[in-house]
């Protein structure tokens, strides 16, 4: 994909306001992203910036290609146009679009899903011991003989997934199958396990979506301790009252189109964004907000709930 | 959940099947009952997989020599046989070759049939010193392997090539041959053994092989593309009746032959009268089923085994087992796997097949190859090949 | 057979009918005998509500006695000629008929019902009818026989099930099976012990790397046989000059074959996989299916390179000339099993260290749910085509084995050959290590018992019998894996979908 | 000699046999759109089938060995057909009730349906062989064979045009039966989504059960018309079950056209390839151009889904 790809987007919606930071300060950039199904247009020149440290909340009605956008960050999908670039650190860009969903995560871009995708059948300790586990080299030959440089990657990958189920509050369900856990703690087992891949971007998609008031305080919290930690956080999510209280900034999205980008103050009161929530009713109808389950690669499979 | 019971049920009425079959068969053994000595014989061959029909032809004949040794008052000892099967795998070669080695009684073996199992099981029989007596394995190689209790009653595939070829090249004239084999080992051998000698008599030969399979049409297209005097087929009647067929269909005006491994009356049965008629089959061994000294033999065959008729490979297990007999009867109250291994390589016996004498090798002596040809939708003796091509 | 297409099924069909794959049949609930049943709850397809109460009685009958609902004799004629009852009756008789069939007489094709009917007009026939019955009645009157048939078994499960909970339990409970695995081929014929090594070690080490594939990565790999020809041809190839055309230009002991083998197998487990392997399940499995197939034909075909059809013949046994050991193993297959449990238990060890490390997690996360796994930043790609490695070299290195023991030719690795390690596998349970070598040993050993016990060409009827049968009551496998086991747990109860070939497909308990 | 001179009556042959391949991997592509497993015992049911349509047609035949024509000949092959249908059914719905169902019933994980099949096929393959014998069984000519027509000099024979035009009606009738009938509409449902076909009333059970026979109706007629040109045997099943498979994950597995795109266009493959080279290697080749085609289309030609395709 060329990253100087057909500025087809119109960007008349794009606000003037967007500071034109010096790029050290992004973790994230995504230009002009087209994303195209068929004949449905699932994104339509997406462009997002999001600075190092920041809370990003990206918000619109359903349908309007919020999930679509995250996939293109990640590598599920590939954009038909428009780039991502990534500084995983200050002062090296690399571009996303083009990678396999795992190098991305390497590179330290982690993500959830919205509609929960643990590994049901391992416990929650398991779980985040798979992300912990991704930088790690050791070989086939050296977990057969259990030779040492393996067995202390595998004793540092447990000592850091135990230290994260403690950070999410898991630590007494450590031994536990991951699908055996209420549904908010399932939602907090899936952050831990992106943070152990040791992201500098993470993206949680709608996390406190099916989850209690009090849930949802706890989670409001451990996204901004996440994000005191220096970890990026761009996060979906219907929960106004929780984008307001954590987000530093709201990006808003309408038929696959940014409306509005600001303080959540400032895109509250935004006639647009009021319009886009309230005025258009049919929106549901369309069908671009599905999560990558209903990618090519996942035909036939059923989500788990 | 409500299922289980019944499907419990037939768990267990399987089980019991399963206990009763196999009681079944351990009752069915017998006793001689009349005083006379018990020799036991074993039979290693195909008996399941794709091949045990070859399997059966065999065993079937082993049985009839049985039936008849048994049934001669005069005959100082009964005869029994113990059946291993191999599959015709050389997988399964060593473990059904011990199972008779195993057996203390078994004093000799007919088998193994395959020349891959022989190959796997040989090994093991040497190591005894159990005389084992092959009715069909064809491989030249076997006797040249170091195994010393290895005799077969059936010559190896270069004296049928050599005969075949000659056959083909002086008496049906052919100037141009196709050559096809299954890619057996059997096959691949006869195939391997005629072409030379063809090429030596100046024939142009095509080669082409196809693994066994029940579709020539196409095959069918390619031969009579080339355009051959002669097809010759190295391989099974199943195989060559279906391809008659599709060459018949296909209006194919050349003369079809093949090798011993045809020559069953099935084909005929298998291709219909028409498909089969007039085709060629060279064989280093006298038909049971045509040579009206061996009537007897289909008789007796017919009675022991159900009205089954001899097959491939029948009159060779047939005249095995009878040698092995003779060679008892000579030996009296001493056959024991010592004395019979030794005394087996001096047989000698006027078979249907053949006369059963062997080589110091285990090679049977001097074979003759002979010609039939399908007539009127029966097989039918021309004579030896050696006769055939003088005359 | 009654096929209407004028019936029109998809109407909207009445509530009271079997409703989905799994809503009660008939008009009895599926009550279940015991409290079991309360575990087992009715389930529509795609509710994934919580299923408590739908396990309730319905009100007709039950079937189960205690614990299901209203008690009524089961020697009751309402009970006894229930249309379930009945049913089951019908289905024991039409099993005592086939019964009869199987171990009758034998037909041909001139006439092709008279053996079948030889079979039923029999007196033999009352007997299986007889037992057919009797089995109904004993169903009918005891659902206290499941009761006793799991006291039965207790005595044996217990200590099993107890040793397996305890903590060292399972180092005592393996302890035991070596032992056995020791002692065992000391007191059967040497028949059995060439059985032993050529069918049950052989394959043990086969299924256990084939294991890996399937059971741990979750890929279905029906050509795996291709890397144990590889192995077997490369033994051929560099230990002797004679056993084909083609040969190395000098001649080495077959033992120094083993690390050529095996990394020459996994090479080609490469080669397959990395194209292949981004194909879904099924399609990967006819890919494989088309290798395994391509290898076995030419390795019959190439005359000068592999000797066709004749096959390999020479191969030396293996021998050790090392460090004042020396040592030769021939033709008494003793030696060759001592061997083969060194490394089947070898490989079992290393296999399970492979399993708890983060490879084998790995495997597990692209099994349960891998774009989850790929989004978490396991290299899926990667991590299969290691598994894809890995087994195939477990099985080139069985192949030097099965060289160096006898002779071979390409019969020896046949398609059926390849289905029959993945019955082994799935018989066994897969993903247990233990579960795959108990299945070689049960399927193998029943091929070896039958061999004796019924005429050999009718040994496959029986043969493929038990497998159905054990398929419908264990269909987990024998020894199934802990973690296997729970993700099929969790894939009934509607959570997770496991992976492609954990799965239950259609219409079953989601 | 050269293989353009052959090229048309390759083409003839390789579509007579292709149009038999498509017919078997219609019931590989029907079980497996509404179930996505692999009915490794289908094989069987062609056998099965094709017994019944062989006894049947040759307990009619007259006596003499003489050759029927006209009417006869026609009735013949329609009983024959018939037959050969009828005990594909019955061996698919006992194959679905026994091996299958009650594994259904306790959700058994996906390669435990394989394993099942195999050991249903292995019950059912030794069990014709004990109850038929294990020679190949001719069935005698039903009509006068020769040549009909040619096309660009490639003689088209009776039997290769009867094999072709059954072996397409059927084809065209189990396509319509897919894409224009109530029935059809229920198994695609299925295909589809088979929940959500539940919670919209269509009795899942009743279309799997419907779906197994049609394809044994289906592969029972096929085996008859294999069996009258290749002789019947009790291991028949296995090779073309094979090819069959192939054939309909070539297409995609799982769309009814692609089975019969896939099994016409294996035929092609095989014959070509046996031609050109030896003809021990047409499956290599086959097998070759299977993997060079899921290269390019990792879903078959015509791409999966019974449910999109139809």
């Amino acid at each position: 994909m060329s990253r100087a790809g057909a500025h087809r987007g119109v960007p008349g919606a794009r606000r003037p306001h967007v500071d034109e930071t010096a790029s050290g300060d992004l973790v994230v950039e995504a230009r002009d992203l087209a994303l195209r199904f068929g004949g449905v247009t699932s994104l339509d020149g997406v462009s997002l910036r999001q600075r190092r440290g920041e809370i990003l909340a990206v918000i619109g009605p359903n349908g309007a290609g919020k999930t679509s956008l995250f996939n293109c960050l990640t590598g599920a999908y590939r954009p038909q146009e428009g780039s991502v670039t990534f500084w995983p650190r200050p002062d090296g860009p690399t571009e996303l679009v083009g990678r396999r969903p795992h190098a991305i995560t390497r590179l330290g871009v982690a993500r959830t899903f919205q509609n929960i995708r643990l590994f049901p059948a391992l416990s929650a300790l398991e779980n985040v011991q798979i992300g912990t586990e991704v930088r790690q080299r050791y070989g086939p030959v050296g977990a057969i003989l259990g030779l040492p440089h393996a067995r202390r990657a595998e004793r540092d990958g447990v000592r850091h997934a135990l230290s994260l189920l403690d950070l999410v509050g898991l630590s007494h369900r450590t031994h536990e199958l991951a699908a055996s856990l209420p549904y908010g703690e399932q939602r907090r087992l899936e952050i831990a396990r992106a943070l152990g891949t040791g992201p500098s971007l993470l993206l949680l998609d709608e996390p406190a979506a099916g989850t209690n008031p009090a849930e949802k305080r706890d989670l409001a919290a451990l996204i901004t301790r996440i994000a005191g930690t220096g970890v990026s956080v761009l996060l979906i999510e219907h929960d106004m009252r929780l984008v307001m209280s954590v987000a530093t900034s709201v990006v808003v999205l309408n038929f696959g189109r940014v409306i509005a980008h600001g303080t959540p103050g400032e895109v509250q009161r935004d006639p647009a964004v009021i319009e886009a929530y309230l005025g258009v009713t049919d929106a549901e109808a369309t069908d671009g907000d599905a999560d990558v389950t209903a990618g090519p690669g996942a035909a036939g499979r059923k989500d788990a709930r | 959940m409500r299922r289980r019971p019944l499907l419990g049920a037939i768990a267990l009425a399987a089980a019991v099947t399963l206990t009763a079959a196999a009681c079944g068969s351990d009752s069915g053994g017998g006793s001689s009952g009349d005083g006379k000595k018990t020799i036991t014989i074993g039979f290693q061959g195909v008996l399941s997989g794709d091949n045990q029909q070859l399997g059966l032809n065999a065993l079937y004949g082993v049985r009839t020599a049985i039936a008849e040794v048994n049934a001669d008052t005069s005959s100082p000892f009964q005869l029994k046989l113990v059946e291993s099967d191999d599959g015709g795998s050389p997988d399964q070669g060593p473990t059904a070759a011990q199972k008779l080695i195993d057996d203390s009684k078994v004093v000799a073996v007919v088998g193994p049939m395959f020349s891959g199992a022989t190959k796997a099981s040989e090994p093991a029989y040497t190591q005894a010193g159990l005389l084992s007596v092959s009715p069909s394995a064809t491989n030249p190689a076997l006797t040249t392997l170091g195994f010393k209790t290895f005799y077969r009653v059936i010559a190896p595939d270069t004296v049928q090539g050599k005969a075949a070829a000659d056959y083909v090249a002086s008496v049906l004239q052919a100037k141009k041959v196709y050559s096809l084999d299954d890619k057996s080992e059997y096959g691949t051998g006869l195939s391997g053994a005629l072409e030379p000698e063809l090429k030596a008599k100046g024939v142009a030969v095509t080669h082409d092989g196809i693994n066994p399979t029940k579709d020539y049409t196409s095959e069918a297209t390619k031969i009579i593309a080339a355009a051959p005097d002669v097809l010759y087929y190295s391989g099974y009647y199943a195989e060559l009746a279906l391809l008659s067929k599709a060459l018949k269909d296909k209006g194919f005006t050349g003369k079809i032959a093949s090798g011993d491994g045809s020559l069953d009356p099935q084909y005929v049965a298998q291709a219909g009268a028409a498909a089969a008629e007039g085709t060629y089959l060279t064989c280093p061994c006298g038909d049971a089923n045509t040579d009206p000294k061996a009537a007897a033999f289909v008789a007796s065959f017919k009675k022991v085994n159900k009205g089954a008729k001899p097959g491939t490979y029948s009159g060779e297990a047939y005249d095995a087992t009878l040698a092995l007999a003779d060679v008892f009867k000579k030996l009296g109250k001493d056959a024991s796997r010592e004395s019979v291994a030794s005394a087996f390589g001096s047989v000698n016996f006027q078979g249907i097949t053949k006369t059963v004498a062997f080589e110091s090798t285990g090679e049977v002596k001097g074979s003759n190859v002979f010609v039939y040809q399908v007539k009127n939708g029966a097989i039918t003796v021309l004579g030896n090949t050696a006769d055939l091509i003088k005359s | 057979m009654s096929a209407p297409p004028a019936a029109g099924p998809p109407g909207p069909t009445e509530p009271a009918g079997p409703t989905g794959p799994t809503g009660p049949t008939g008009p009895t609930g599926p009550t279940g005998p015991g409290s079991g049943a309360a575990t087992m709850p009715l389930r529509i397809a795609g509710s994934r509500s919580d299923p408590t109460g739908s396990a309730e009685p319905t009100a007709s009958t039950s079937l189960g006695g205690p614990g299901g609902g209203p008690a009524r004799p089961a020697w009751h004629p309402a009970e006894l000629f229930a249309p379930a009852r009945l049913r089951q009756l019908g289905a024991l008789l039409l099993v005592g008929v086939l019964a009869a069939i199987v171990t009758g007489p034998t037909g041909n094709s001139d006439k092709p019902l008279q053996a079948a009917k030889d079979s039923i007009v029999d007196v033999r026939i009352v007997l299986y009818l007889g037992l057919a019955v009797a089995l109904w009645v004993l169903l009918v009157l005891g659902a206290q026989l499941r009761g006793a048939l799991e006291r039965v078994s207790a005595p044996v499960r217990a200590p099993i099930g107890a040793a397996y909970g305890r903590r060292g339990g399972p180092i005592v409970l393996n302890l035991a099976l070596l032992a056995v695995a020791i002692v065992a081929p000391l007191v059967v014929s040497t028949a059995a012990q060439q059985s032993m090594v050529n069918d049950i070690g052989i394959y043990a080490l086969l299924a256990l790397g084939l294991n890996v594939v399937v059971g741990y990565a979750g890929l279905l790999d029906l050509g795996y046989i291709a890397f144990f020809a590889i192995g077997a041809y490369a033994t051929a190839y560099f230990t002797s000059q004679t056993a084909m055309p083609w040969h190395a230009p000098f001649v080495l002991n077959p033992f120094f074959v083993f690390p050529i083998a095996l990394v020459l197998a996994a090479l080609a487990g490469v080669i397959l996989g990395a194209p292949t392997l981004r194909l879904r399940g099924d399609y990967l499995a006819i890919v494989t299916l088309g290798f395994g197939e391509i290898i076995h034909l030419v390795a019959n075909n190439a005359d000068n390179i592999t000797n066709g059809a004749r096959g390999a013949f020479g191969v030396p046994h293996l021998s050790v000339d090392l460090l004042g050991i020396d040592y030769k193993w021939g033709i008494d297959p003793l030696p060759y099993y001592y061997l083969l449990l060194v490394i089947v238990i070898g490989v079992m060890i290393a296999f399970g260290r492979l399993e708890r490390s983060r490879i084998g997690r790995s495997w597990a996360a692209i099994r349960e749910d891998e774009i989850a796994a790929e989004a978490t930043g396991v290299a899926t790609l990667r991590m299969k085509l290691l598994a894809f490695a890995i087994g195939a070299s477990v099985s080139g290195f069985a192949g030097v084995l099965f060289a160096s023991k006898q002779f071979f030719n390409p019969q020896s690795f046949s398609l059926q050959a390849s289905f029959f390690v993945v019955a082994v596998v799935i018989f066994g349970g897969m993903g247990s290590r233990l579960g795959v070598v108990v299945g070689a040993v049960v399927l193998q050993g029943l091929a070896f018992y039958l061999r004796d016990k019924v005429p050999p060409a009718d040994r496959y009827i029986y043969f493929g019998a038990v497998i159905v049968i054990m398929m419908i009551f264990r269909p987990q496998g024998l020894v199934p894996s802990r973690r296997r086991r729970r993700e099929i747990e969790l894939a009934e109860e509607g959570i997770g979908a496991a992976d492609s070939l954990g799965a239950a497909p259609t219409g079953g308990q989601r | 000699m050269g293989f353009l001179d052959q090229f048309w009556q390759l083409t003839i042959d390789g579509l007579m046999v292709g149009s038999l391949y498509a017919v078997i991997a219609l019931g590989y592509t029907l079980v497996y759109g509404v179930l996505q497993l692999i009915n490794f015992a289908h094989s069987e049911v062609f056998m099965l089938g094709s017994f019944g349509g062989l006894f049947a047609a040759r307990a009619l035949l007259p006596d003499d060995g003489s050759v029927p024509g006209g009417l006869a000949s026609v009735g013949l092959v329609a009983i024959g057909l018939g037959a050969g249908a009828i005990c594909g059914g019955l061996a698919a719905f006992t194959l679905e009730r026994v091996a299958y169902r009650p594994l259904r019933r306790r959700s058994a994980p996906r390669l435990a349906y394989l394993i099942s099949a195999i050991g249903a096929s292995l019950f059912a393959v030794n069990l014709a062989g004990k109850e038929f014998g294990r020679q190949n069984v001719d069935l005698p000519d039903l009509f006068h064979n020769g040549t009909v027509f040619t096309v660009f000099g490639a003689d088209v024979s009776t039997q290769s045009l009867v094999i072709f035009a059954v072996a397409v009606a059927m084809l065209i009738g189990l396509d319509r039966l897919v894409a224009g009938t109530r029935l059809g509409q229920g198994i695609r449902a299925v295909a589809q989504d088979a929940d959500t076909a539940v919670l919209m009333g269509v009795n899942v059970e009743r279309i799997i059960i419907i779906t197994f026979v049609v394809g044994g109706l289906l592969a029972g007629a096929g085996g008859f018309l294999y069996a009258m040109t290749f002789n019947a045997s009790y291991s028949m099943g296995f090779v073309p079950g094979v090819k069959a498979f192939t054939a309909a994950v070539l297409g995609g597995i799982g769309n009814v056209r692609g089975a019969m795109l896939g099994g016409l266009l294996l035929g092609l493959v095989e014959s070509y390839g046996g031609y050109l080279f030896q003809a021990s290697y047409k499956d290599v080749i086959a097998f070759l151009v299977l993997v060079a085609i899921l290269m390019i289309r990792p879903s078959g030609l015509l791409g999966e889904r019974l449910g999109r395709a139809a």
